[in-house]
């Protein structure tokens, strides 16, 4: 198959909504199984991290985290004066492009595993590295010029949010603890992730076919620039994977970083930092557009693009 | 009967779940002594809000409290919040026992 | 004081969750523009219902309106549920802030 | 209009969810006939109670009934629980079609 | 042991429930572990049905819910003139009795495995096609005469019911996937299918014990109707297993499938189309009487049935 | 490590706690975890407890109850007259420490298993012999001289409590089915034992750090006491274990039982049969400080006492 099966359960989660099935996965399931994915990733993390020097990090993660930067930063321009949306809603939605989607990599992850490529452990840092930055810049342009901004809950809202706190927190036990100290843990954490992702895109499904409506308001410009957007940041993400003689695997999970659009830390950040920003337009193109747009074709195009470009820079 | 119910404000407040930081912020800058809260779902002027998931879920929250500090949060939840959350709030006349808690 | 509170009726619906769709259609008959839903479980006419099962569960709905469509609701209600399903309604006078909302 | 709704009390109770066996014992004592629980959280005079686990975890429950009979049950609770437990309880007004159900 | 150890998970529910013990299985967890085991069911039976050719089996298929419509068929009048109920319950207690439980056929499963006894791959599709024409009949029986039959809901409410679209979605997944495709799912799905079914079996005697106390106004005919009907009903299913060439374990299964009364799909089903219905009449039977009568003595019946009878027509 | 990776998780919670994250672990997954672990340790247990005659473990129960009485009727006394708590505080705070964490339990059961030391397999019904008269004596100290005592609902309450139900439904299911009939149950109660084990913790600590707060009003007193107290009920454990000839792990276990304070049954029983006793108190000190003392000093130190005191008595 050309993508990853447990994107069929995305699909599944998607029809069920759209023929408005009583199929409902309690909101207390989510957060179930959110809490398992983010502690899961980190942890896989901490322990593939135990093998490279840390300080050998420190340059690479501080160049994926600058190029990063260009994506909120191109794309609130995009949005604000190409698509004519309001301030806020365009600082909004460069945010969330401009962050990851936790589960995108996930499934990335999952993609490569299927076909035997490999990929740097220490991917997992950058995945936290790359989820707030974004996040700042969003609010800093939302709030160009207002002399309202209150900076100290925002970063303690991203900081101490429940997905940097579980990722995080995952990267240091499985660093601490070690390969060994973890195996006990492996026949949870390890061996049930994809079950438990299939079991998390259902729900993404039915929460996305509910997320459907709003996009029809949103317009084409934001349909084109859901679409494009990730293909030009799973590029740029390619680039600078090649730039920093990562392999095909880390050039694949650097492309669906750059390119994912976060819908876990995102809403709830900028509901509070930016309120003016309506959610229904960030969210409908992160999770009713690029989500599936990433499953489906994003995935396999950075996959693509990642074995041409080899070597290329 | 020994007892003597008193009358106050209940407040009920429903609203997107990830104001719940902000409105406790703001009951406790009004001096408010308690409050109860319950997960909640519906629908309004900003559409279905389902509680499939955190972005989509409302709580329904309740303060006894004085008429005149019910009417003051009131204020200013629709000075802050009105224009840009979902949220409703409405008040009712209720009886209590012992009227200095609230 | 800058806000005049308006009356309005609060309609409290608790009932088999298994109605909730029936009742959402008929809240769209009737005009209504928003609703409140809390998960419930309780005891009456029809016996427990400790919502450990789907087949147990209640709901407990909430509608600010006007008393004219509070009552015609209730009127429907009674006239299509009273009798085969676990159902219970009361009405109540709540205050508002944004009455033309309700 | 060919409905006359009836004035009855709602009695809500808002404590700790260990309470609710001996609260169910007290309704059934003063003949009340049903009750509604949800789940809730909050905070009052015995801190913060976030439902995170069962032993800070709240409960919520309404009881229809006469006035005389909520007067005796809240007279009842402020003699057993108020002292020891974290609880609130408050009267309203209510309308209700079926008052004999009640 | 001549039962499935999985059934002393319901014992224990069904005891804790009768010393009103405190235990209680949160009502979300009912749904999460439901919403696994319809899954996972339509899972295997989708990697099963990779092997048959679709097309042979529209006609066995045919036949076994042919053959089942003379479940409710019979149980209606039984109810209505022997029984005396009215006729609203005795066209729901026959369309639940018509209908399958997933969870009975679950256990037969588990029966047969832990005997090492195989069976037909696609009874799943069987378990699938026999879900909802019994609903039809139930409220068609209970609406003759009234003009007022809406269609049009009822069959959505029920094509679109919670277990049809797991079922028929996870044996789309699987049939799509393949056995290879879903075997990184395998640890969450298959391996830990026994324990969930353990974990649900609990909650289902916990539930059941609530509902003893509607039997006792049933009364003695319904008692009878609730262990004679399933006896029948599987010996039906047994025949008609080997006038289709059925194995032995086919035969146990079709049994089950004949013999089970649903308490998932019918009971949702039935309270919106037949309300005058009383649901704790039907829901006490079903799940009362008849489900632990199938766990305790009826599998273990349509299995001694099914060797008895092997080859004889 | 000198102590279990799980602990980490215990201290993840506790962090996030402190630093007020929105983390938030849903009260129904801590429910659910809570059932499956008390039911795992069951089973366990009861698989274990086929191997020896039941009879001969009479006479050891009988020595390691009266035994264990010793550490509510010390405690109480120190409490009042020492602590100058109240009556009903101290009789409380006894009745926790008298009873015992399942949680620490498995901690030190994991403890053991990864250092590769054995224990005798009947030590969970030791566990679930103490879970309760500590409970009938702190309630009958609590109301000397008060003629208002009901026992009835009491020893309802506890009896038919959940942990009661699991840990005993779990241990005769196990004894029933034995290692055989359970083997297709232990992907899910045995393989991801730990795991859960990691994901309770976690909530734990994040409960715990809520409780850190009630600490401030308790005083030196009861920080020494919850800390003193467990280090001698450990090593009366010890020596009771070296009397009855266990082996060194049996002896840790035994240690850690006696040393461990209940949160799961004594909180619920204490607060329905002494009302007047203030809840933050006992479980701040049992939850507060002595969970996490024992998990990261206690049990290590168990484990040193056992080797050195081993065949000294
Ligand atoms: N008329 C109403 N009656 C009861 N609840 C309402 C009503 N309108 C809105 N709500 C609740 O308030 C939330 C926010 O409302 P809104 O700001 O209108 O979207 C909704 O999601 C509902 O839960
Ligand atoms: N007197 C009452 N006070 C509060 N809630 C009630 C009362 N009677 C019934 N209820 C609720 O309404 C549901 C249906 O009531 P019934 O139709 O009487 O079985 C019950 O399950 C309770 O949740
Ligand atoms: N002023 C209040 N308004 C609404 N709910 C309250 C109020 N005070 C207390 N409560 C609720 O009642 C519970 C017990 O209150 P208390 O006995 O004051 O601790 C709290 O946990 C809250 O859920
Ligand atoms: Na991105
Ligand atoms: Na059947
Ligand atoms: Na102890």
């Amino acid at each position: 198959m050309p993508f990853e099966p447990v994107i069929l359960f995305f699909l599944l989660g998607l029809c069920a909504g759209l023929i408005r099935s009583d199929l409902k996965i309690p909101g207390v399931l989510y957060e179930s199984l959110s809490i398992f994915l983010l502690l899961a990733i980190g942890l896989k993390g901490g322990v593939e991290l135990a093998r490279y020097p840390l300080m050998e990090l420190a340059l690479p993660g501080l160049i994926v985290v600058l190029v990063a930067t260009l994506i909120p930063l191109t794309a609130f321009p995009l949005l604000h004066r190409v698509g004519r949306l309001p301030r806020a809603d365009a600082a909004s939605i460069a945010a969330h492009y401009g962050s990851v989607s936790v589960v995108t990599f996930a499934v990335a992850s999952s993609f490569l595993a299927a076909r035997g490529v490999s990929a740097e452990g220490y991917m997992v840092v950058f995945l936290v590295l790359l989820e707030f930055p974004a996040l700042m810049i969003g609010v800093a342009i939302a709030r160009r010029g207002s002399a309202s901004a209150k900076w100290g809950p925002l970063l303690h809202e991203v900081f101490s949010g429940k997905s940097i706190v579980l990722l995080l927190g995952g990267l240091i036990i499985g660093w601490v603890a070690g390969a060994d100290g973890i195996k006990p843990l492996d026949r949870l954490f390890f061996d049930l992730f994809k079950g438990m992702l299939a079991l998390f895109l259902l729900e993404m499904g039915l929460v996305a076919a509910g997320r459907l409506a709003d996009l029809r308001r949103a317009g084409p410009f934001l349909l084109a620039f859901a679409t494009v957007m990730p293909l030009c940041a799973g590029l740029l993400g390619v680039v600078t994977a090649n730039f920093l003689d990562l392999s095909v695997g880390g050039a694949v999970l650097l492309a669906t970083l750059y390119a994912s659009a976060s819908y876990i830390a995102a809403p709830a950040a900028m509901r509070i930092a930016v309120p003016e920003a309506n959610p229904a337009i960030s969210i409908g193109a992160a999770l009713g557009i690029t989500f599936p747009f990433n499953l489906l074709v994003g995935i396999p195009a950075y996959h693509w693009l990642a074995i041409r470009l080899q070597g290329v820079i | 009967m020994t007892i003597q119910p008193t009358l106050r404000k209940l407040l009920t407040i429903v609203c997107e779940a990830e104001l719940e930081n902000s409105l406790l912020r703001e009951f406790a800058h009004h001096g408010v002594t308690g409050y109860t809260i319950t997960e909640a779902r519906g629908h309004g002027a900003h559409g279905t809000r389902d509680a499939a998931w955190p972005a989509s879920a409302n709580i329904r929250i309740e303060v006894l409290c004085e008429e005149r500090v019910a009417l003051e949060i009131v204020e200013s939840l629709q000075e802050k919040f009105y224009q840009n959350f979902g949220m409703v709030s409405f008040l009712s006349d209720v009886q209590v026992l012992r009227p200095e808690k609230f």
